[in-house]
């Protein structure tokens, strides 16, 4: 089986799941976020179908919430948080480097696609401020040059698989 | 299970206990687990093994102690021993001069006693003491028993009296009286009702409800399970922050285990009582925390809030009665119940009784999570608790209530925290944020900041939110590229007030407070860079110039 | 909602009479009473979101929008004041700040609703800087075109196309300064699958962001079409 | 009326149609009744080349699009006791302010202009005041006294503020502010 059918086959369970309840959809969009990593038209249309939801319903909902990406994010993601400890400590500056230095935007990805960076809100952690998720991982009381060390370090691992 | 089989669970978990000569608790909650708290676990856990300690010392994974700017942090007990800055190597260490000589590693102990003496733990009265994950500790330490309580010997009326003695309000951020609250649910006909546990903690700096579920999912579930038979709801929701993964995962875990003790389900402790419970994520929208926005995202719909009345109360989820309550406010309940509301009344202010959980962040020596009774005094908190500010640099302002709080002078911190007396400041309680700003930042960037954040979480719905917030943001901005001009202080203000008391919601409502209260206190800082062209804190002027 | 009890209430100091669960709109209509108000529309469902039609509740320092808020006994409300008269003046200045409405070259011009509203209120400049950033214009239809450069998100096409139309074909996409009127999945309107092209929506739109192409829109506009396809259901 | 008695006033026409000036024009026989109370000092009507001191009212038509303007309306705003804008280019930016959704960027617009639309000689001028990079309504750079919205403003609008000013009220715009 393609894991194109296994993804689809598991937001068909959870969809079944949920009865094809339609107050459900943000349960199932989370699912169906998760199996994919980002939304296409494709992907809502048949959950509308499926959940016999307004297409247009469904897309607004989807496009509401910060959470859900509609393009697919690079290999690597850094997640800079944008909450109020961080800003204080200086989260921006180590935003604005990363940007230079791998021309990237936040919000967008770096032209061979390898890294995507995104504003996050608020994690939580602001004891620890300033705080960049790099794949999943917390650094807290980030400095520019701790961050920037790992990111190469992060891109560097990846050429060594490559090869 | 029977109330009686609940009873026995906790005499059996203290007698496992007891046999324990010591326990080490360590913190692994979000706020250490990004420095290695895992990992210190393990050595501790493998330190003890080596040692051959397994039947003396416990070694357990506990939620926040607090202390979060020293992480990771375990507490020892007995003794009340806190470490910081734990390595999987010290942890060893730790291990063989406390536990196996009995003399505390005194170089690795948090010496900082002040943090913890002006604070007192109701709601976090298990965090960083039990296992979050084992419900046989909750039960251990009187957990559940508030509910065994009510459906044994309480009518739901009566748990609503109890309540209303009391005296708890609100800790979601407007403080309404929770009682009241709860006999507008229970008064209802329409059927079925519905509980919402509100964790949709969404503002920048605020970490408390988080904490709580990490640290202590039961006490939610308990508080939730007891206002449901108040107000004779059968169904529960829990909504939480996607962005807080540990939180989900435990009240998950949490949540199996208390169904599976007839604690949440079906003829809870075999009487009639049914009440399910569901957890529900959030997506990444500030608004979904509104009481109105929450309701139509777990409707799965877009969570714009809209106007009340109807209040949820008689109109909530599905168009049914519903009763949506912060997670903090639930904690407090079983322990209302057990000790009874004019207990908790003595607590706190007369009008403003109880604790209330802050997150204090910023420019200040010892961030972390404290509790500490209403009416202590700001400066109690940012100069005692807090340490105050970093030497070397000067207090400016404290921000209290995210992004929607308001930035407060030195001249205002001995304010008693209390609902009105922050209101009257032009703060709000909000969900508990303390933000400690020193001269370094600028307050115009700061407003610019929560305002920004706002603009961004601006569901769009009505004109003042969508469209007057974004045009202050704006002038903000054109004041910080030096092309401000002194009329549009008045036009802030002007404009302050009109989002203030035309929004539709709460978010709305509250989102101008960081630019009034800013103008009104630190009005010279704009003045500074409309006339002068120069920001006092040396931030601003880097957005390029336009014309 | 509907209540069958009948409750007493003063309107700008006129008693009136309402049903137990009318809107303070729909008594002070009844009354005579004219309230302004945008995304509110006779025979859809009320929304909240304009805030035109606040108004005032004795013994409340809040504002309350008319089209929401129930009659209630006893209730003293007051639809007219220099702070309403403030309020109301300040949201038409920022609806009109938020695109670049300009009447001039509007297809509406003349038979729009913020216009007229703009006029009568005497809103004669914008203190806010106006945003010029451009959006879609959706020409793909063979008849219908939605120029978001003109909408002023009051929802009230979204609403028709649900409650009346029976479609949803229309919703509004991201949220905030961003929202925008999406059609299916952000699909170009000529490919729409859901869409009826009944024109309910460009009827209904009280400014230029829906309309017919080639046709006057003063032959377009019909406000009283939901009240009346609903009435016309009842029968 | 004695001609000491006459006020000093003024018309300017900055980025507009001159509809505005037309408009103004419209008021017909009532000019007549105007021209009694006013000196021209200075119109795109005269022939004077610079904006004299001490003027008491100031109609300003069109948006302000280049430097020269800029500098021309920052005059007046000094010599002018009231100033009143004219129409929705000067009110809003309007029609000319359109060119402020490309980008904010004057070389686009130059180029749009007189190149990728040229027919002959595609060039940008370079003899012309510098674009300003957006357009501006009036209240964005100077304060401004009143407003009459419209394209234009009907005449009788125009009379009915200039009317009111000039008698030392303050004109009642509630259910005249038509824009458009």
């Amino acid at each position: 089986m393609s894991s194109e059918d296994r993804r689809l086959q598991m937001l068909e369970r959870i969809m079944r799941e949920h009865g094809y309840d339609k107050s459900a959809l943000l349960e199932i969009l989370h699912m169906a976020h998760e199996l994919y990593g980002y939304f296409d038209k494709n992907l809502l249309n048949y959950i509308s179908s499926r959940l016999n939801l307004p297409p247009s319903h469904v897309y607004g909902v989807a496009s509401f919430y910060n959470l859900f990406k509609f393009r697919r994010p690079g290999e690597h993601v850094i997640s800079a948080c944008m909450g109020t400890a961080c800003y204080v400590k200086g989260v921006e500056e180590i935003v604005s480097a990363i940007e230079r230095e791998f021309n990237i935007k936040r919000g967008g990805s770096s032209p061979d696609g390898r890294i995507s960076l995104f504003i996050t809100r608020c994690i939580g952690a602001c004891a620890m401020a300033p705080n960049i998720t790099i794949d999943g991982e917390v650094i807290g009381r980030a400095t520019k040059e701790a961050v920037l060390e790992r990111i190469r370090k992060v891109l560097g691992g990846g050429v060594v698989e490559a090869r | 299970m029977k109330p009686d089989d609940i009873l026995r669970v906790a005499e059996r978990e203290a007698e496992k206990q007891r046999a324990y000569k010591s326990r080490i608790n360590v913190c692994c909650s979000s706020g250490c687990l990004p420095f290695g708290a895992l990992q210190v676990l393990k050595a501790f856990e493998s330190a003890i093994k080596e040692y051959g300690l397994e039947g003396e010392c416990k070694v357990s994974r506990t939620g926040c102690i607090g202390t979060c700017s020293v992480g990771p942090v375990a507490l020892i007990e007995p003794g009340g021993f806190l470490y910081q800055n734990i390595t999987p190597e010290n942890a060893k260490e730790i291990v063989k001069r406390h536990i196996i000589s009995g003399e505390p590693v005194k170089e690795l102990l948090y010496a900082n006693e002040a943090f913890f003496k002006k604070q007192y733990r109701l709601v976090l009265r298990n965090a960083g003491r039990i296992d979050p994950l084992r419900i046989e500790e909750y039960i251990m330490v009187g957990g559940y028993s508030a509910l065994i309580k009510c459906l044994t010997k309480m009518t739901p009326k009566e748990v609503i009296d109890e309540v209303i003695a009391s005296g708890l309000r609100g800790r979601g951020g407007a403080g309404f009286p929770t009682g009241q609250k709860w006999n507008f649910v229970a008064r209802e006909k329409a059927t079925p009702k519905y509980v919402i546990a509100n964790l949709d903690e969404g503002d920048p700096g605020v970490f408390a409800n988080r904490t709580l579920a990490e640290a202590d999912p039961h006490a939610i579930i308990e508080g939730m399970t007891i206002a449901a038979y108040a107000v004779g709801a059968e169904k529960g929701y829990i909504y939480v922050r996607a962005e807080y993964p540990l939180a989900v995962q435990t009240l998950r875990e949490a949540l199996k285990q208390a169904k599976s003790m007839n604690l949440v389900g079906e003829n809870i402790l075999e009487t009639q009582f049914n009440f399910d419970i569901e957890l529900r994520m959030g997506a990444g929208a500030f608004v979904a925390g509104e009481e109105t926005g929450i309701l139509a995202s777990i409707e799965g719909r877009r969570a714009t809030p809209r106007p009340r009345p109807p209040y949820p109360a008689t109109s909530g989820l599905w168009g049914k009665p519903t009763l949506i309550q912060n997670v903090e406010t639930l904690a407090n309940v079983p322990l209302i119940i057990l000790n009874g509301g004019n207990w908790f009344a003595k607590i706190g202010t007369p009008k403003c009784t109880g604790t209330k959980c802050f997150s204090l962040t910023g420019k200040v020596n010892n961030p972390g999570l404290i509790e500490v009774p209403m009416g202590i005094t700001l400066r109690e908190i940012v100069f005692e608790i807090g340490g105050g500010v970093p030497a070397g640099r000067k207090f400016k302002a404290v921000l209290v209530g995210g992004p929607s709080g308001g930035c407060l002078p030195e001249s205002a911190l001995d304010l008693p925290i209390d609902y009105e007396s922050l209101t009257k400041a032009g703060a709000i309680m909000g969900s508990g944020g303390i933000v400690v700003i020193d001269d370094e930042s600028c307050m115009v960037d700061t407003a610019w900041f929560f305002t920004d954040f706002c603009v961004d979480e601006s569901c769009g719905k009505c004109v003042p939110c969508r469209v007057g917030l974004l045009k202050m943001r704006n002038i903000l901005e054109r004041i910080m590229r030096g092309e401000g001009r002194l009329e549009d202080l008045d036009l802030l203000q002007e404009l302050g007030e009109y989002v203030r008391d035309v929004s539709l919601c709460g978010l709305g409502q509250t989102a101008p407070n960081p630019i009034l209260t800013t103008l009104r206190y630190f009005r010279d800082e704009y003045i500074a860079h409309i006339v002068d062209k120069k920001c006092p804190a040396g931030k601003c002027f880097r957005l390029e110039a336009e014309i | 909602m509907s209540g069958t009890g009948v409750v007493k209430l003063k309107i700008d100091g006129v008693e009136v009479t309402a049903n137990e669960g009318e809107t303070i709109l729909s008594a002070a209509k009844r009354a005579g009473i004219k309230i302004p108000a945008l995304c509110y529309l006779d025979g859809l469902s009320s929304y909240g979101g304009c805030r035109l039609c606040i108004v005032e509740v004795k013994g409340s320092p809040r504002l309350f929008p008319a089209c929401t808020t129930p009659v209630s006994n006893g209730m003293e409300v007051t639809t007219d004041s220099p702070k309403l008269r403030k309020y109301r003046k300040m949201t038409i200045e920022l609806l009109l700040s938020e695109k670049p409405h300009i009447c001039a070259i509007c297809i509406a011009n003349g038979n729009c609703e913020l216009q007229d509203l703009a006029r009568e209120f005497g809103v004669d400049h914008l203190r806010v800087e106006r945003e010029w950033k451009s959006q879609k214009i959706d020409l793909s239809h063979s008849f219908l075109v939605l120029d978001n450069n003109r909408c002023i998100l009051c929802t009230r096409c979204l609403r028709v196309c649900d409650e009346i139309e029976g479609v949803h074909a229309l919703d509004i996409k991201m949220r905030g300064k961003d929202s925008q009127i999406i059609i299916d999945i952000d699909d170009d309107w000529g490919s729409s699958i859901s869409c009826t092209s009944c024109r309910k929506c460009a009827r209904v739109c009280p400014v230029g962001a829906i309309y017919v192409r080639d046709e006057p829109i003063s032959r377009t506009k019909n406000k009283d079409i939901a009240q009346f396809i609903l009435l016309r259901r009842r029968r | 009326m004695s001609r000491e008695k006459r006020i000093n006033f003024a018309t300017v026409w900055l980025s507009g149609c001159s509809g505005c000036h037309m408009s103004f024009l419209d008021q017909d026989e009532l000019l007549i009744d105007l021209s009694q109370k006013i000196n021209l000092v200075y119109s795109p009507l005269t022939d004077v080349k610079v904006f004299p001191d001490d003027v008491d009212v100031t109609i300003v038509e069109g948006a302000i699009g280049n430097v020269e303007q800029m500098e021309l309306l920052k005059k007046v705003r000094e010599r002018t006791k009231i100033l009143i804008a004219i129409g929705d280019c000067a009110i809003t930016g309007n029609v000319p302010a359109m060119r402020n959704i490309i980008n904010n960027s004057p070389e686009e617009v130059l180029k749009r202009a007189y190149v990728e639309t040229a027919d002959k000689n595609p060039i940008i001028p370079t003899e012309v005041p510098k674009l300003l990079r957006r357009v501006l309504p009036l209240n964005e750079v100077i304060k401004v006294d009143y407003y009459i919205p419209g394209c234009p403003p009907p005449a009788s609008l125009i009379n009915y503020v200039l009317t009111e000013v000039l008698a030392g009220r303050t004109p009642v715009m509630e259910g005249k502010a038509k824009y458009g």
